[in-house]
């Protein structure tokens, strides 16, 4: 399949993230079509759709894990498209998974501090030889680690092992690894999955935190649409990798298209 | 000139085969488990020490062959039972791993029984009539080892076919390697499926091994390294878990490794003046008469070629993509 | 028939089902609707023995089945029909249909191909082509006909509609009814809740891990709690 | 003084004076084992840097070996010997002679040593790029055809390595000082190496490439750099091995040796440097243990096999091997001690996650 004209358009650098006629097929297989976006800074965005909808598609492309068929990708007028995942990760786009990918055999600190790292590089020889400058280093490292663990509730787990937390801190402890990344957009991929309903308030209060507090862009997938509608400032529909309905919670949640792709066409007697 | 040529697509021909009946055992193990079975190579080492001693003792030449056969099934059977089933499912490296022990058990078992029997650590094989010798065509002399070797490999390889596509079992066994959950919800017996993938295997590397130590000439418990790697090579080059692709490979690397034997001294070969002299200096530096004994290293660049450009061989397709 | 009893099933240590109970009667069409991530095609699979709960029991005619294989579990009359299809692609239509049946006798087998072909006459004229080659919707009639072969007592249905088009998902609907009117005990997993509903006698809601509630199909086709289980207030 | 500094001090002052007592006593042979018993740490370590903190398993480790080994033994020999021993070796190397020695210092092999890691290093870095991009069992096997290029090099290569002809006359530097110090330098710089920005990146994209790539970390760079530095060392152990043994063959570097290796790694824990070190005592007495029973009752065999199955057993029932990837931690270690001395306290594996 050709590249669309769509994808010729020039990047506008006012925007934090603009995706135009973004496409992935596998085997002749659609998995997205013709996905746009135009995400401004500061925002909370919403992106849901049944089951097989083309959601996890979209962030693997978002996030470079997976190369796209079709369409670009620019960050803050930056053409992203087709660098490597650890790339796009380096420039500003950190993600969350929906099947939770923590450093299992890690201490929940040393999890958040690989991603916290990169902004303090070091030497190899100070590191081999654990220079003052290397043991310095290693502080401000662990110090950023631990900041960001108290920020979502984990500052007194932080000698655990990963592996070793419930469902619920490990969502949380992926959300601190993503953010000690440093980015300006954060692909959260069903971070409620899984949660009790207490849980899921905190959880809301957090993204709420990280969009204030750390001024991140959030794009949210969730199955727990009560969670979007409340949270996002605007909500996209996928169903069949293709985008149903853009808009505002409210108009969303009483599109009849929206309603049918969830529960089914009702079927005429 | 011309018959050196068609010596060496004989001779590339043959090993072909060989390598076909090795590689093949090798893909069907790894196609169900995802074990690539280094154990593989000292089946046949076992089989050939089984024959010899078979033979040895005064056993009619069938009468041995069988029991080689046989003996090398059980072996394959103990092996997937006390040695790869407890860790079916690991990660693969530990799986390779277990079958480097697994073939150290057996050529360290092998010297320890061939001492006791008061034999040396290099025995001379006792090759029978049928692959002993040379057939002349003409001014082209062929082993006959290398003509049994093609007319077994492909006997064995046409039943093997019939075995996978005709019969249930065989056609289980092909479910089980392309989805193991989806074979199990069928209600087959996955322990069955493999048992009998290794039997299988263990046969044809028994075959594999006589046919070997019949070119080979002498025996150690230490021959199956190097064929063994060469199975790998062939199931690389055709696609690794493809029967078909398996078979594909050996023939190629039959060829592949004729290459530089054929090519090396090329320029003494060629008969006076048929070239320049420029040409013919060039040709005497480009490929030197000692080019052949860097073959298995020839080889193995390939390999890794192959394994970064085309992972999926020559048979496979392009191959999913992995996603998070 | 069958009856789970307080069911909990782990990924790791991931919670998928967390005390799930339900009843299945003889001849019964059940239904289990809720949104994704719920568990139910882990509660599915661990009737099938696919996965080990950790605690619990599933009750078969009376017995404890959770601990035995998959395919002790298909002898006994338990045939399931997986998520996203999983025929075997590079196996011929008529080959996958074997497998259906490996477990009987190899004539007796032979003989249902062509009953299966009657009851899915857009299968006959495919028989020599490979699995993977099928479009979506042929590729689940496949799937069905498959697990139709082992002659369960009762069939496991999970998602028979994803994924395909709405004319499709039509028809699939029609052949599970036709499977019920001929008497097939049946469970099925399905997130098209209208469908789901049209066709079952007795539905049960899950959401995280949980059954919430249940109750006849015809009483909860209008019942509100369906929609909010989906959308929430 | 806190444990985590005493604690190592005093372990190499225990080994310096145990190493005295080893060398005054003129025990020949517990010599010999010793100084093999540092040469398989320092490979054990090495291997555990590039595969163990990577999950990228090497099989070519020993060829980096075999490539030190021979480029520090021909550096080293002195020229009477050298035109006379390889006597095509092309006229740039055939004058270099590193045998100089200042008071009790072997510079010239000093020297020839950290050439032989440097241009070994080299050798990985080509090496690794291409290959450090596969991954599971393929790369086991590419590294494996890896060690049998070298192999079917240094047979041909005669006028540097005398073919398949055994090279002798090979000084012998080494001693029980020179291998612990090694040994030792080694150890210490690759257990920093695993708490440092360094080894989490090696850890994070060994136990998920997925999640390593979405916090910004590459797949190849820190795979890269561990086989490279794994490289380096190991080919100092080679250099080791060259002026101990002082003469040797192609055939010593291959997949006996390899499989010792990586046992030795699978017993200890991959992932572990002091597992590392206490897998190199473990397999290593073993072997010995078992050669002397085959010298004895003459069942020769018997000793690889049953080494052979005892991994097999610690890959089904211990996986993790013997420390996983914990590391021995002097602090708690001191807890312990005081508490027993105490009578009563908590008690705790003396070990800390990794």
């Amino acid at each position: 399949m050709a590249s669309p004209p769509a994808a010729s358009v020039a990047p506008d650098p006012s925007l934090l993230l603009q995706v135009v006629g973004l496409g992935k097929h596998y085997r002749g297989l659609v998995a997205l079509a013709d996905y746009s976006l135009d995400l401004a800074p500061r925002t909370i965005h919403g992106v849901i759709g049944p089951n097989g909808a083309g959601k996890t598609t979209l962030f693997n492309l978002l996030s470079g894990m997976v190369r796209p068929s079709t369409g670009a990708i620019h960050l803050l007028g930056v053409d992203v498209t087709h660098l490597s995942a650890y790339r796009v990760a380096q420039l500003g786009i950190a993600r969350t998974f929906q099947n939770i990918r923590l450093f299992d055999d890690m201490s929940v600190l040393d999890n958040v501090a690989v991603a916290a790292q990169r902004h303090l590089p070091g030497s190899l020889w100070s590191a081999m030889m654990s220079t003052r400058a290397f043991r310095e280093r290693e502080e401000r490292i662990r110090a950023r680690s631990a900041e960001l663990l108290d920020l979502v509730g984990l500052g007194d787990r932080t000698d655990r092992l990963a592996r070793s937390l419930p469902y619920g801190d490990q969502r949380r402890l992926e959300i601190a690894r993503a953010v000690a990344v440093g980015p300006k957009v954060l692909l959260l991929d069903e971070p409620s999955a899984g949660m009790n309903p207490s849980e899921a308030a905190e959880l809301n209060g957090l993204i709420r935190r990280l969009r204030g507090d750390l001024g991140i862009t959030i794009i949210l997938v969730a199955h727990d649409i009560p969670l979007v509608m409340n949270l996002c400032d605007r909500i996209q529909v996928l169903n069949y990798g293709v985008l149903i309905a853009d808009g505002d919670p409210a108009t969303v949640r009483v599109d009849p298209g929206v309603i049918s792709a969830y529960l089914g066409q009702a079927k005429h007697a | 000139m011309g018959d050196y040529f068609i010596q060496q697509v004989v001779n590339a021909v043959s090993a072909g085969s060989l390598y076909a009946l090795m590689a093949v055992g090798l893909a069907l193990i790894f196609s169900i488990l995802r074990l690539i079975n280094f154990a593989h190579g000292d089946i046949m080492m076992v089989a050939a020490y089984l024959v010899t001693f078979a033979l040895f003792a005064g056993m009619p030449l069938p009468a041995a062959l069988v029991f080689m056969v046989v003996g090398a099934v059980v072996i394959g059977l103990l092996m997937e039972r006390i040695a790869y089933r407890p860790i079916r499912g690991a990660a693969e490296v530990a799986m390779l791993l277990t079958s480097f022990a697994v073939g150290q058990i057996l050529q360290n078992g092998t010297l320890l029984v061939s001492r006791l029997a008061g034999e040396p650590v290099q025995i001379a094989f006792p090759a029978p009539d049928i692959v002993n010798g040379v057939v002349a065509f003409g001014a082209i002399t062929v082993p006959k080892v290398n003509i049994v070797s093609l007319v077994t490999g492909a006997v064995l390889l046409t039943l093997l076919t019939v075995f996978v596509t005709r019969t249930r079992l065989g056609l289980s066994m092909h479910a089980a390697a392309e989805d193991l959950p989806a074979a199990r919800l069928m209600g087959i017996r996955v322990n069955r499926v493999v048992a009998t993938a290794f039997a299988i295997s263990s046969g044809l590397a028994a075959v594999a091994g006589f046919l070997y130590a019949s070119q080979a000439g002498q025996i150690n418990p230490y021959l199956g390294f190097t064929p063994v790697l060469k199975a790998f090579i062939a199931a690389v080059i055709g696609g690794f878990g493809s029967l078909s692709g398996a078979v594909v490979g050996a023939y190629a690397l039959g060829i592949l490794e004729v290459i530089p034997t054929a090519l090396s001294g090329i320029a003494d070969i060629l008969p006076p003046g048929a070239v320049p002299p420029g040409v013919h200096d060039l040709l005497t530096q480009v490929f030197p008469s000692s080019l052949g004994s860097y073959r298995d290293a020839f080889v193995f660049v390939f390999l890794i070629l192959m394994l970064l450009f085309r992972p999926n061989g020559i048979v496979g397709g392009g191959g999913r993509e992995e996603v998070p | 028939m069958l009856e789970l009893r307080d069911l909990h099933v782990f990924y790791g240590n991931i919670r998928a089902v967390n005390g799930a109970s339900l009843r299945v009667e003889t001849g019964e069409l059940v239904a289990i609707i809720g949104s994704n991530g719920a568990g139910k095609s882990t509660t599915l699979k661990s009737i099938s023995g696919l996965l080990r709960p950790r605690s619990g029991a599933i009750v078969y005619d009376g017995r404890d089945i959770s601990n035995e294989s998959t395919d002790r579990i298909v002898a006994l009359g338990i045939s399931h029909c997986p998520e996203g299809r999983h025929i075997f692609g590079r196996l011929t239509v008529r080959e996958n249909l074997i497998l259906g049946g490996v477990q009987r006798p190899a004539a007796e087998a032979r003989r249902d191909i062509e009953l299966v072909e009657d009851t899915f006459p857009r299968l006959r004229d495919r028989m020599k082509q490979a699995g993977g080659t099928l479009s979506g919707g042929e590729q689940q009639m496949l799937a069905i006909a498959r697990a139709l072969m082992s002659k369960p007592r009762l069939l496991l249905l999970d998602e028979p509609s994803l994924g395909l088009a709405p004319i499709m998902v039509e028809h699939i609907f029609e052949v599970i009814e036709g499977l019920k009117r001929q008497g097939l005990t049946i469970l099925l997993v399905e997130q098209n809740v209208h469908h789901a509903l049209d066709a079952a006698d007795r539905a049960y809601v899950m959401e995280t891990g949980r059954i919430t509630f249940e109750g006849a199909a015809d009483s909860l086709r209008h019942d509100p709690r369906i929609e909010q289980s989906y959308f929430g207030l | 003084m806190s444990p985590r500094v005493a604690g190592p001090l005093l372990s190499i002052l225990g080994l310096s004076v145990g190493l005295a007592l080893l060398d005054a006593s003129g025990l020949a042979f517990w010599q010999g084992l010793m100084i093999n018993l540092a040469i398989f740490t320092i490979l054990v370590v090495s291997l555990n840097l590039a595969s163990g903190f990577t999950g990228v398993f090497s099989l070519g480790n020993i060829g980096f070996m075999a490539l030190g080994a021979y480029i520090s033994a021909i550096l080293t020999l002195p020229l009477a010997v050298k035109s006379e021993y390889l006597p095509d070796l092309p006229s740039w190397l055939a004058g270099v002679h590193l045998d100089q020695v200042v008071g009790p210092l072997p510079v010239g092999w000093l020297a020839a040593t950290l050439i032989a890691g440097l241009l070994v290093a080299f050798v990985a870095l080509l090496v690794g790029a291409v290959l450090m991009r596969l991954s599971g069992h393929f790369v086991a096997v590419a590294t494996l055809g890896f060690l049998v290029i070298v192999r079917v090099i240094l047979f041909n290569a005669d006028g540097f390595t005398r073919g398949s002809r055994t090279f002798s006359n090979v000084t012998p530097y080494t001693n029980l000082w020179w291998a612990w110090a090694c040994a030792v330098l080694v150890i210490y710089a690759v257990w920093r190496l695993k708490r440092s920005q360094y080894g989490r990146a090696m850890f994070a994209q060994r136990r998920d490439r997925w999640a390593a790539q979405s916090v910004g970390i590459s797949i190849l760079r820190p795979r890269l750099l561990a086989f490279v530095i794994g490289a380096f060392f190991t080919a100092i152990a080679g250099s080791l091995y060259a002026h101990f043994i002082t003469s040797f063959s192609p055939t010593v570097f291959y997949f006996d040796l390899t499989f010792r290796v990586i046992t030795m790694l699978v017993v200890g824990g991959m992932g572990s440097v002091s597992g590392s070190v206490i897998g190199s005592v473990v397999v290593l007495a073993l072997a010995e243990g078992l050669r002397r029973v085959e010298d004895v009752t003459l069942l020769y065999g018997l000793s690889g096999a049953l080494l052979a199955a005892f991994f097999i057993a610690v890959i089904v029932f211990r996986p993790e091997g013997i420390m996983g990837q914990r590391e021995i931690s002097f602090d708690r270690l001191s807890t312990r001690l005081r508490s027993l001395r105490g009578g009563g306290g908590p008690e705790g594996p003396e070990t800390e996650a990794p």
